[in-house]
């Protein structure tokens, strides 16, 4: 049994990064600081904020940053006054209750929107969210509209491209408005350089967890590199922090040292965590010698690990085809269903473990077709219940229950003879 | 099927109605494809189909509307979890209990992620039934966006003649557009008549005759609907001193028509609603004299569309939508009806809410499901909501 | 001349007996069982007999609570929500907001000036708010009810309960049991836990002073201590709480036989 | 002579079994579980022990299952109650594929083969539809929990109730017993939805018979009549499906005596 849970060096340079970005946050509220725009993270144009140096403001981080330090459930309770359903999006339930509960977190404050910038992707929560926000507070909104991927090749069509093109532009003209400048296309490009070159890195990291053993958790460990991915792409700090983390993971693969002492399993997982009781469920995870070596949670911001990368030389169509194509959230679920059958063989994982959360239809709603279509395809598969934000819908000894049952089965199939663990 | 138009009475087109579409499946459809060999049928799932599309390739769109309180969910709760609405499963089950064996074509849209999702399912578990699934704008400040979704309705185009070998040409789009273009106009009035006199026809009976119009093909449809209107002249009774209350909120998933019922007899007049509001998603008739009517129909969709939950427009507000609506009906207080776990109602609920209140109107938040078989709870909570505005 | 007010609830049904000046001449009640019309009748005879009077002497019958339409010989019926605003009303001109809280349900109203509902809610979702849960953890901890509320009000420090399913929140019980908390701090839990959701329900409505609380629970002064803390103002509770609704039902009564001799 | 047991700490009940080294049952206790965890596992393999006349040093191994099975601090052993049932069943019923357990608070369906288990399913989080639901109708009809099973099998017009939730099941049984349902009646619906939806659970493993009924419920025989009538199979249930549990964690605390003492 193993309690461990891995904190090297790029857990503090997480921290301190992140630190300084809320700083950036909460000086914008101040009056000092950068103009700020609020935007999503499925997929997301980020790069245009940067060139124009508007502050990015993700709802769904500073969410889930309440959640995990388990201060959302009042806030999730005051929208709940205003008539917001216990069955709605808790992120935005949270992220409400904040905006009219002065905007202050423990970690910053959030300044209010200069731009509502609401990029579609997939998630029809996004367009309410926003919607909501721009109705109380009465600040400009951009709707991004981004036809999902709804053809069996995969691909967004000529027209879709053209018509994400065109809005861009349109942004672009809103963001000069707002800041009485021009855009200037060599910082735009210079944006775009460097998220293409965190994005590698990023890529080239989530290929490191095919070693066996793992030199990290693929979900716990993930969500670490996911918040400077979203808030500091398209910046020298983000790419400078990528490069740090891909070299002391890198170092950890090749010297052969994993995440946990023993590792006894290799699963992927599907679904966004449960933040407010995050340390608990990794617990529960890692009494088994149990390890995430991949996870879909990890590419609702972009899919790097399958190709994609920004090209600085046509920055704005690069930005259309993330938005379209590569992110988890604009994808459909028969296309989820093909990226996890890759990671499961090409990471070469065991099982598949489906973390299905109440709040988000957008990743959940039918997972239990994708679990009866791995099941099928003989892949061990656990579906568990609860929620990312709402503290309330986390019943411990369920989850310790199903979660011990099934690494219980993989055991005793494994001493059957048919190879399951490493 | 009954065609005796002559004098019939609104009961009599009711029952027709009703015996037409009260049933979990889809048989009257069925019963029309069989009629005629190569006859096909194209599923439509709610809220909103440009069906003008599907008829001009010759094929009857299916107004699918879930299963009602009488077909049991057995095999689809294993594909979606207990916090989804019912109608993605009773849709699903419908499928796999072989109800939509003879659907030819299905067609979902970007109406919400539930629903998204099925789209994929339904495409996993029905190899055999081609899927398509809709894209509609979410930008509609930009004028691209009819561009955008006129190539969305050319490749939905393509899929129906896919279907039935008939390609849909400007001039047969056309005359499909009159069609729907009358039956909404039909609707129109029907809805208009139930506002001025609320006592000559219930709203369980206003909802048969939409209703009917998912199982029927079109032109028999328009018949109904001029018959009832007729009826409707013919009938007699007395305005009584009720509240007159405006529903919203039942725009995909439909309440049991006892619930609607239900409301009535606690003492309203419902004046407004949302129900089927696909049926009466556009609000005024689409231009058939131009040279592109596919586009004609997207802007439409741009322009001249009902504001709703699934629908994003930021340059109108839907808060003030139901405020100018409930004003110009005179609406004694408003009832949100929302399908329990429908994502875009409950959205849509505090801001309604917030409006209402700044606006003095008074209002009641119900959950429904289609499969609710019990109303004493929802009951309680209308006669509550009636006893108090008339107890003074 | 007697007007009966009569509430079917789901756990207990209630019969009370106000002469026409709204004056209380008798009450009665019994667990609710079927058949339900002659459950009604017999209570109200029990009633009756309190004060040797006779069924013919009853010349009104107002029936409220879930089961109001099972009665056929009632002249008036009203949801529970209406006559427990009518009867909070009644027993504190002041309310502006009454919580009802019965073994089942709970409901939070506002109400105007003349005693009408300008708004309500009710636990939709979930019975945790409500007292069978209290019934059920009482069970649990094997004290009896009476006994609750009194114990609550030793509770130091209650223990949190946070669960929105009394399913749920009930293994939350026995996991305190098993820590070795005392039945005093889980019955304070339990009481901080409904009144929170009491609160909650409030608070979609706007909460204004005065509050009262009717409903069966107002007999456990823990209850009342509980939700006047987290409410952060002072609580009305009427005396016999859980027959607020009968006698709101009453009280309408008369108010119709008054309109109908005008 | 040497035993092994175990104790099955339940949410609702504790069942414990002893069993012989050569597999055989020998003593069985049930005790409430009740508030005090702890000492409903001491309690029951106290009274197990007591049962079966046999001295706490005659046991070699102890395992610990159901809920509380973290709580059975005198116990060798942890497995989870799914793979204690299924084993159970595997044993008494060889020819099992599937099983369907109904406890207090969960129902679940296991799918094995080989004695192992390959797949399994709860319900979800909520306790709708379980042991807990059969006993809050008895409750609120004023029965007893034994009682019910039979008399649900005279009901001729099975009410239909609109949920399965535990907790609003109270005012749905009221609503009908306000519009003067039969007792026979409602409590046939109940029957009839609960075993609906647990076939719609177990049907996610797959519903492969021989179906082997374990858990507290298959003591009600109006369930075992509505599952199989459902099924259209028959079930495997004997006096001991309740103890299904501890009678595979003993099984587990047999194999692990024996391997331990083989080395
Ligand atoms: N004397 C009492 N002491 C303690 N608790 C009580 C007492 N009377 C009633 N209760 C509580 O109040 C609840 C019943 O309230 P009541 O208003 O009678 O319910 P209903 O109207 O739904 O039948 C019970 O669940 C019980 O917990
Ligand atoms: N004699 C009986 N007749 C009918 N049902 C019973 C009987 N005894 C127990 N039960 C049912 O069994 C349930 C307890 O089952 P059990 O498998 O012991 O659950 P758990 O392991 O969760 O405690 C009770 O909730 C009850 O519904
Ligand atoms: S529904 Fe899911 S993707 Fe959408 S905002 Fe909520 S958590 Fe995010
Ligand atoms: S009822 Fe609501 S949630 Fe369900 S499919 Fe329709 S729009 Fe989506
Ligand atoms: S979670 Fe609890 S209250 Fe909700 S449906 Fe399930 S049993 Fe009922």
């Amino acid at each position: 049994m193993e309690k461990l849970q891995y904190q090297g060096h790029l857990h503090t340079l997480q921290k301190e990064l992140m630190g300084d970005y809320y700083a950036e946050l909460t000086a914008s509220a101040n009056g000092s600081g950068l103009p700020a725009a609020y935007l999503l993270i499925g997929g997301n144009p980020v790069e245009i904020l940067r060139a124009f140096d508007i502050l990015p403001v993700f709802p769904e981080v500073n969410a889930l940053q309440l959640a995990v330090r388990k201060q959302s459930l009042p806030f999730i309770q005051a929208a709940e006054f205003m008539g917001y359903s216990s069955d709605n999006c808790a992120y935005v339930k949270a992220d409400i209750g904040m905006y009219f509960g002065g905007r202050t977190t423990p970690f910053a404050t959030i300044p209010e929107p200069s731009l509502l910038l609401c990029n579609y992707v997939g998630c029809n929560v996004y367009l309410d969210w926003f919607e909501h926000l721009a109705d109380y507070s009465r600040r400009p909104i951009f709707q991004l509209d981004i036809p999902f991927i709804r053809t069996a090749s995969g691909k967004p069509s000529k027209d879709d491209i053209a018509y994400v093109t065109t809005q861009l532009h349109r942004l672009i003209e809103q963001c000069e408005e707002i800041t009485g400048r021009k855009l200037d296309q060599d910082r735009l490009r210079e944006a775009v350089r460097l998220s293409s070159e965190t994005g590698a890195l990023w890529s080239k990291i989530k290929h490191l967890t095919k070693a066996h053993p793992a030199p990290y958790d693929a979900y716990f460990d993930s969500v670490t590199m996911m918040a400077p991915l979203y808030c500091l792409r398209g910046t020298q700090a983000g790419l400078d922090f990528f490069e740090t983390a891909y070299a002391e993971l890198q170092e950890k693969a090749n010297a052969g040292i994993g995440a946990l002492s023993e590792e006894r399993f290799r699963y992927v997982i599907e679904g966004p965590p449960p933040w407010p009781h995050l340390r608990t469920f990794r617990d529960m995870f890692s009494r088994w010698s149990a390890i995430a070596v991949a996870s879909t949670y990890s590419t609702v911001g972009g899919l790097w690990e399958f190709g994609f990368t920004h090209d600085p030389d046509s920055p704005i169509e690069s930005i259309a085809r993330h938005l379209l194509e590569w992110n988890l959230t604009n994808r459909n679920f028969l296309q989820r269903y093909d990226q996890i059958g890759r990671y499961i063989e090409e990471w070469d994982a065991h099982a598949l473990v489906i973390h299905s959360v109440k709040s988000c239809r957008l990743f959940s709603a039918g997972q239990g077709d994708m679990r009866e279509y791995f099941t099928k395809r003989g892949i061990p598969t656990l579906l568990v219940e609860s929620d990312l934000e709402d503290p309330r819908y986390f019943s411990e000894a369920q989850m310790r229950n199903r979660i011990d049952a099934f690494f219980e089965s993989l055991e005793h199939r494994s001493t059957q003879g048919q190879s399951v663990t490493v | 099927m009954i065609t005796t138009t002559a004098s019939r009475n609104l009961e009599e087109v009711i029952e027709e109605c009703r015996t037409i579409f009260d049933i979990p499946g889809i048989e009257p459809a069925v019963a029309w494809k069989h009629a005629e060999r190569g006859r096909k049928l194209i599923g439509c799932f709610p809220v909103y189909t440009p069906v003008e599309i599907f008829h001009a390739a010759g094929a009857l769109p299916v107004g699918l509307a879930g299963g009602g309180n009488r077909l049991e969910i057995v095999h689809s709760d294993s594909r979606f979890q207990s916090f989804v609405c019912s109608i993605i499963k009773s849709t699903l089950e419908q499928g796999m209990t072989g109800m939509l064996d003879e659907i030819d074509g299905m067609v979902f849209h970007s109406i919400c992620d539930s629903a998204r999702n099925l789209a994929s399912v339904y495409t996993r578990n029905f190899p055999n039934t081609p899927v398509e699934y809709l894209h509609y704008p979410q930008n509609f400040a930009l004028p691209e966006a009819a561009m955008h979704l006129r190539s969305e309705y050319e490749r939905l185009a393509t899929f129906a003649a896919s279907i039935t070998g008939t390609t849909v040409t400007p001039g047969r789009l056309k005359e499909s557009l009159s069609l729907y273009n009358r039956i909404r106009r039909l609707i129109r009035l029907l809805y208009g008549l139930r506002a001025e006199r609320p006592h000559a026809i219930r709203t369980s009976e206003l909802y048969s005759l939409v209703r009917v119009g998912n199982l029927t093909p079109p032109e028999r449809h328009a018949e109904i609907l001029v018959e009832a209107l007729a009826a409707i002249e013919r009938r007699e009774g007395k305005s009584r001193d009720r509240l007159r209350i405006l529903i919203v909120g039942s725009f995909c998933e439909q309440p049991p028509i006892d619930l609607i019922s239900a409301v009535e007899d606690a003492g309203c007049y419902v004046v407004d609603d949302d129900f089927l509001i696909g049926r009466r998603w556009l609000i005024g008739d689409v231009d058939t004299g131009v040279s592109d009517p596919l586009l004609a129909l997207a802007d439409g969709y741009r322009n001249q569309s009902v504001a709703s939950p699934v629908k994003h427009d930021l340059r109108v507000s839907q808060s003030q939508m139901l405020i100018d609506r409930a004003r110009r009906l005179n609406a004694d207080a408003v009832i949100v009806l929302c399908a329990k776990f429908c994502e875009p109602a409950l959205f849509a609920y505090p801001l309604y809410r917030r409006a209402l209140q700044a606006a003095g109107i008074p209002n009641l938040f119900l959950e429904f499901e289609e499969k609710m078989w019990m109303f004493d709870r929802v009951k309680n909570e209308i006669e509550t909501f009636v006893e108090s505005m008339l107890f003074a | 001349m007697i007007i009966a007010g009569v509430d079917i609830g789901s756990r207990h049904t209630k019969v009370v007996l106000v002469d026409r000046l709204g004056n209380i001449l008798a009450v009665y009640s019994s667990r609710t069982r079927p058949p339900l019309i002659d459950l009604v009748d017999s209570n109200i005879e029990n009633a009756l007999k309190q004060i040797g009077a006779l069924r013919t002497d009853v010349s009104y019958v107002a029936t409220t609570g879930f089961g109001r339409s099972s009665y056929p010989d009632r002249d008036l019926q009203l949801t529970d929500v209406t006559s427990a605003a009518f009867g909070a009303m009644h027993a504190f001109p002041n309310t502006k907001c009454v919580i009802d809280i019965g073994a089942q349900s709970s409901r939070a109203m506002k109400l105007a000036p003349d005693g009408r509902v300008r708004e309500f809610k009710s636990n939709d979702k979930c019975a945790a708010g409500a007292g069978g849960f209290v019934e059920r953890a009482a069970h649990y901890l094997e004290v009896p009810l009476e006994d609750v509320g009194r114990l609550s009000m030793n509770g130091n420090t209650p223990v949190t309960i946070s669960s929105v399913c009394a399913v749920l929140a009930e293994s939350e019980i026995i996991n305190h049991v098993s820590r070795g908390e005392t039945a005093e701090d889980i019955l304070r839990g339990v009481h901080d836990s409904l009144s929170e959701r009491a609160t909650l329900l409030l608070k979609r409505i706007g909460i204004e002073s005065e509050v009262t609380l009717v409903g069966g629970m107002g007999n456990q002064e823990g209850m009342i201590r509980s939700l006047s803390d987290t409410l952060g103002m002072p609580m009305n509770c009427p005396e016999n709480p859980e027959m607020i609704n009968a006698l709101g039902a009453a009280l309408l009564g008369i108010r119709k036989l008054e309109k109908s001799a005008a | 002579m040497k035993y092994a047991a175990g104790v099955d700490v339940g949410s609702t009940q504790t069942k414990c079994v002893l069993i012989d080294e050569n597999g055989k049952i020998v003593a069985r206790a049930l005790r409430e579980t009740g508030a005090n965890i702890t000492r409903a596992g001491e309690r029951g393999f106290e009274a197990v022990l007591q049962a079966g006349n046999i001295s706490r040093d005659d046991v070699l191994c102890v395992t610990g299952t159901g809920y509380g099975r973290f709580k059975v601090e005198f116990g060798d052993l942890q497995i989870t109650e799914i793979t204690c049932h299924a084993k159970g069943a595997s044993v008494l019923f060889p020819g099992t594929s599937t099983v369907i357990d109904m406890g207090g608070q969960d129902a679940k369906g296991i799918s094995i083969a080989n004695g192992e288990v390959t797949d399994f399913v709860m319900n979800d989080k909520c306790a709708a539809g379980t042991g807990r639901f059969l006993s809050t109708a008895a409750d609120t009809l004023g029965l007893r929990l034994d009682e019910i099973g039979a008399l649900s099998l005279q009901a001729r017009n099975p009410v239909r109730l609109s949920t399965v939730c535990t907790v609003f099941v109270e005012s749905d049984i009221m609503s009908y017993v306000a519009q003067g349902k039969q007792i026979e009646d409602i409590l046939g619906g109940i029957h009839s939805a609960i075993a609906a939806r647990t076939i719609a659970l177990v049907r996610r493993v797959g519903l492969k018979p021989e179906y082997t009924f374990t858990g507290g419920v298959s003591l009600n025989v109006g369930m075992v009549k509505m599952l199989e009538e459902k099924l259209g199979a028959k079930l495997n249930v004997c006096e001991d499906s309740h103890y299904m549990g501890a009678i595979g964690a003993a099984m587990f605390a047999l194999e692990h005596a024996l391997a331990a003492s083989g080395s």
